[in-house]
């Protein structure tokens, strides 16, 4: 059973998982990635916007997910991705995959994080004291979505 | 056909969406890109690097090379930045 | 910081996960990983029995969280096992990993998990229908830790 | 000396502590489980693999040669199913 949620609106990490730990027929391993909106002393972001073209993530996404359900033989797979403004500290993301084996959890979520970063059509803003900068796609997002690819 | 603009593309644009009617000879995505920056200034500089400009048919992410076809929504966007 | 608690009570593993996310002190990414009592309609199990050496499981589980930290960059660790008898679908372990990058969380949470399959001193007795049976420590799990120090 | 045993090792011997004193030629781990093995038939067979019998001294994980020394708890176990 796959899922995807994209929304402005705040979510509750712990009781996503729990919702999703609740139907584990029987499952062994469930892992859940958090992501949340960073910051640092050196470097402080105010609020961070993400642009969403949401007819397009919801076709990425879904693709992806259902990839990911076949490859690693996942029971239960969810993708929640926020877009709007948010601040340092809140979850922007959360990723939720359960299989029988923990090695095809972990590989699940990390897998559906990894295409997340270079294929799902979101555009992040982040407002600094400097000003708003765009947030430029990174080399290191594309060899890690790249890996899976070349070890298949 | 409508053409959709994203992020920094959109801000360097002014302007999120626009209805477009090409001519014939744009046939692929790489053709409109490249018709796009002859209509105006702003658009040549946005879209002078076509290695940073991403594309969607219909919701769709295609190649420069992908015929426009039927498609009655174009999209233009920076490479994405989800997650 | 790194905490450690082996309990005999249940844990909430969403409230858990929220306690941990709570301070995240700027950093982008959490793992959370959730280890379930397994059943299946082919082989079921009715209770599982963790018997624990509690003094030596706090230095072993100590002593692989202190490594994760150093080796992964994590900002904060957790590690919740219980013991005692649970029944299917409760959760047995969790593991948490905040990192400031995805893979370093990843690979913090998953190391963790490889361990104490092979390095927790925890027994597993399964009642089944036709009695109680003691888990075998299996090949793969050796193997899934093993990688861990053929890699570094 | 005390001594633990956990899981099976502990069923199969029907206890799961006792208190040993062993003679002066027991040296490492490896001879208490000889020594062992020599008091009694449970104990000759529920030790026969030594692979399958972990040892802690003083709940610190050992192998078979590490010397008793001054350890005042030894612990034999099968092989962990943790996680």
């Amino acid at each position: 059973m796959q899922t995807v949620r994209l929304q402005q609106a705040p979510f509750d990490p712990g009781a996503e998982t729990n919702a999703f730990l609740a139907e584990s027929a029987g499952a062994g391993a469930a892992v859940t990635f958090t992501g949340l909106v960073r910051t640092s002393p050196g470097d402080p972001v105010q609020t961070l916007t993400l642009e969403c073209y949401r007819e397009l993530a919801e076709n990425q996404i879904g693709a992806m997910v259902a990839e990911a359900m076949t490859r690693f033989s996942l029971l239960r797979a969810t993708v929640i991705h926020r877009y709007g403004t948010l601040r340092p500290g809140e979850p922007i993301v959360q990723v939720m995959a359960m299989a029988p084996h923990r090695g095809d959890a972990f590989a699940g979520a990390e897998f559906l994080m990894d295409y997340l970063k270079t294929d799902a059509p979101f555009w992040k803003q982040e407002q600094t004291p400097d000003g708003p900068r765009w947030v430029d796609a990174r080399e290191e997002d594309s060899a890690a979505r790249d890996r899976w690819s070349s070890d298949g | 056909m409508k053409l959709l603009y994203f992020a920094w593309l959109r801000e360097r644009l002014n302007r999120d969406e626009e209805e477009i009617d090409p001519p014939a000879e744009v046939v692929t995505v790489g053709d409109l890109i490249q018709w796009l920056r002859g209509r105006d200034e702003a658009a040549d500089l946005a879209l002078q690097k076509p290695e940073l400009v991403k594309a969607a048919l219909d919701a769709k992410i295609v190649r420069h090379d992908a015929p426009l076809g039927d498609a009655k929504v174009v999209a233009l966007f920076p490479p994405m930045t989800g997650g």
